[in-house]
């Protein structure tokens, strides 16, 4: 079955996304990368430490042959931060892909609204394919949406928590009202979480702890992938309806008969 | 000269250009990206413009994130 | 990944079990039985039509070269029909496996301790190897792997209802402490609901309305093989504990700095 | 000689036997099985006796179910 | 609005019955007696100290003339124990009233159905109204009721597991098919759950541990109060259909104009 | 217990505010206010009919003496617009209270961040006391604290939908880290969901389909307002732990014996 | 002189003050409060000044909300 | 004489009753009742009958439960 996932000029047929972040070392990394599935991940983007400016960088580390990186701008407060950090992504790694993240506290990471329109307007009007992560909020999606970003990235729950889909209705809400891809980001714990936010009809998911602070990173990989792939395959099976009342799979007649009176 | 690198204020040779910072630090040009004042110094240009008095000057590299 | 289902003498790489009721077509059914990488499926026992004795019965499309056939006493209301037909079962199909049901009613269909213990009891002596439905009731599922059963099926949710696992904390009670194989028997309605009952630590799946009501049982049957297949993966892996408030996947340190006054 | 087969009462020759009562229904042998008065007949033994007068006969095959 | 509460030949007005156990003092259960509103009080009953036969017992801390008693068979194995222990209770208390509990171990305090069916059978052929805990399936509860129990008990949780109402489904089934007065025993830990359950539909509920154990009895013995009637008023009044998206509570017409150029 | 709502420099002891929208009439209006108890009640600013503009308006059926009435904004789209909608409002009612609500369009009726934010600071500028209407996100809702705010009301599930609490993780940030009383507004749909915000520790609840579109409407409002004070209590309360093991409420020791071996 | 009353286009005579307008309108004064040109005219000054052409003039009361 | 009370074999002389048991235990009646192997005592018959040799007797009270 060819079902792809698009965003802007890109196009994968993984609907995975993993990051980069907290792994226990390098190799648990690459060994999870392998094992996801996934296209495309992501990277931070920091200031070299001018005292050991000769050291590796994430890159020594991601195959770029088999992997499109997504670099973000986390840990930004505000748009001209985000900015130019994405400029310097760009240059760096020459391409025009931008996880466009502007929080607007630590302790929540959660998405400031308007500084995060302000940078998407800014960095669409620069040419970039901007893949904003903003809060479950209906109308700041389709603000962005309406910007020209190339997908939108509601959040699932608080970056980092694991507490998966803290709200579904607004997460359909979201994917039903969009017109570009929707990519659910953060707050994936457990397969069964990647599972749910799929079956709500979103194109793709991002996830870095769920993976990365697991016990088995690689093995939760792989279980990431394949709760993705249910996820979706049950969305487009079409699930059965729901019923509060048992509704028998073996026939109720022609039962075997004895010879106790019943 | 007076420079700010990373947000660390250094003193600097007159002319110093964005490449010949980057060979005192040590550092690869493939692995980094820079600006200068809140630009980005395209890779082609690192040898072209001298360093300015009181510049401020970002460089970067890719690490481990989410 | 070695990691295989034993129940009794029996021994299984998959984890899903599946039915053949319901289905739209027998095509239908063969297809959805292929996808979902099931190695035992169920049937049930009945009356054959005197009117027309010749015709095909459900073994007839059944590969017993690569599929073993659990027979059930679906449609039992009391222990002498179900040990009746678990004999009958026997001498049909040549196996000592059985399903053991025995319901109190028909609109809910949920199991009778009391005829069910009672039958159990009966057909463990009478050599079968027993996997008896039951409701999620920990003690019912202590007394019948004490009576010698080589599993315990505690339901999900009503049979045919697809609300999934209603009471997970029931069933990990019930996993907890037994020492045979666990199998979630009915209720199952999409794939989340199967990662979900696997990440509980359940040892395998038996389900049927979820796959062969769904709008493509085809496709529905592979969502379930990778639910099952994510979400025991997700148990084995050992998820990240949940937090409340956000965690950075990116460093919060040696940000990118802009000339604006913080 | 009168049995019930499947719940339905039937009228049969004396000492018809169950094999000769499932040629006499057209049922192949290998897809059903047979009790007699709740106890199994096994396959082997289907030509061995006959019915006795009075004997509930269940015949039985498998169907969809889960 | 008189809507009473009708067990056997009994009559309540209060809905909320509430225990004797775990109380941090006699002063803080009395104190949260009256501010629960209860009309009937469980106790245990126990083999006296020998070594202090002559010490002060429950009763001297309940005032028979507000409360009336419901002893319990708790602690009870097997139906013999649980009928020896209901027979005393009926000598000393002075009443036919019985909360009959027959667990299966003391890890789950989960009841044993078949020895909770004899004992049922037999309480009541003795004479008592018999209300028995149960677990929260539809056919022991049919069962029970068919045997003669003046009100069927299931549990919404295990014993002070303070859970609340871990399968709304099932409590739903049990109420819409029972004929006795449904009264939810167990697993209320605050006052949501509660209000949760009287919204099911059920008839009253039973709890402990979610007063005595909060920080506050008699405030959460308040609360609790509160809850019961909420949810009770909550189901006669017939709540809204829920619906996904938003529908205004103030008109979306006649809405005041400014020049601006919409 | 002396438990007040402060609000700006108003008081209230009732932490419920209800709505005066979609009543089957005027009297069942005035009968669910009275049952609620609340002592403050919505009312939205409309053009009045030009061909009948000497009819009633709400305002016959509202009892200031025992009723403060809140203004809102509804329907406005920009900051424009609530404005004017607040100036005339207080020139109309001589009250500086505001519900501020600027949605981002009628379909999900979810507010726009920006647009809130901008209405905001100048009501804020203009001397109102302002009560922002807003997405359950706890930046907006600092932020529109930090604009000086007397309140913030996130949302529980879209306006009218009845869905309740849907995201409790985020409403208990924002309570966590609000500095000014946090009222949940929209989304409650029965009373639980009333009590299951109030144990979260916010300070009062906005509702109005939940009680004038429930069948009757006034007991409803009798069980929200129960319910406010159950969920309120509970929370002061402190409630005991969960624990998924049972955990007796009577003794397990001292148990009658009787002559049965073991 | 023309002015828009809550969006409809009217004629009215010169001079006409919110006051008197709303007595043409029949419309009590304590139950509305009313805007002109997007400024909110005060209950005090409805009979001060007359309307001017082109007037934008919103007339609004209290209604069911939530 | 021995008989069991709550568990514990005890030794008592003969021609015991239920009440005086009571007494020597100083048990107020009202507290308590008592079952004598395996079936209740009724209060007014405390004084009737003496114990037997080898009678389990169970005296219980009400305690604090849910």
């Amino acid at each position: 079955m060819s079902d792809l996932l698009h965003v802007g000029r890109y196009e994968f047929s993984s609907r995975l996304i993993v990051g980069t972040g907290k792994y226990p070392s390098m190799e648990a990394m690459q060994a999870a990368h392998e094992a996801s599935g996934a296209q495309m991940v992501t990277v931070a983007i920091r200031r070299i430490d001018l005292g050991n400016a000769s050291g590796n960088t994430m890159l020594d580390y991601i195959d770029r042959s088999k992997l499109t990186i997504l670099p973000n701008t986390a840990g930004c407060y505000n748009a001209n931060e985000a900015v130019l950090t994405a400029h310097l992504a760009r240059e760096l790694l020459e391409t025009d892909l931008i996880k466009l993240e502007v929080i607007g506290d630590a302790a929540t990471l959660h998405p400031d609204v308007r500084e995060t329109l302000d940078a998407a307007e800014r960095l669409v009007r620069d040419g970039f394919t901007v893949l904003p992560y903003v809060g479950d909020d209906p109308i700041a999606c389709k603000q962005l949406e309406d910007l020209g970003c190339a997908a939108v990235m509601p959040l699932a729950a608080p970056i980092g928590s694991g507490l998966g889909v803290c709200n579904p209705y607004s997460i359909r809400i979201i994917k039903e009202r969009a017109g570009v891809p929707v990519i659910v980001d953060a707050g994936v714990g457990t397969a069964s979480d990647a599972a749910i936010a799929m079956e709500l009809g979103v194109d793709a998911l991002l996830m870095n702890t769920g993976i990365a602070a697991a016990r088995d990173p690689a093995l939760m990989a792989s279980a990431m992938k394949h709760a993705v792939l249910a996820g979706r395959q049950a969305y487009l099976a079409g699930r059965m309806e729901k019923r509060l009342y048992a509704n028998a799979s073996s026939p109720m007649r022609d039962l075997v008969g004895t010879g106790q009176v019943g | 000269m007076k420079a700010t690198i990373n947000g660390q204020p250094s003193e600097f040779p007159d002319g110093l250009t964005v490449g010949a910072l980057l060979e005192r630090l040590g550092t690869p040009r493939a692995g980094v990206a820079v600006a200068r004042n809140d630009r980005v110094v395209r890779r082609a240009e690192y040898d072209l413009h001298a360093l300015a008095d009181g510049d401020r000057i970002e460089i970067i590299k890719a690490v481990a994130g989410g």
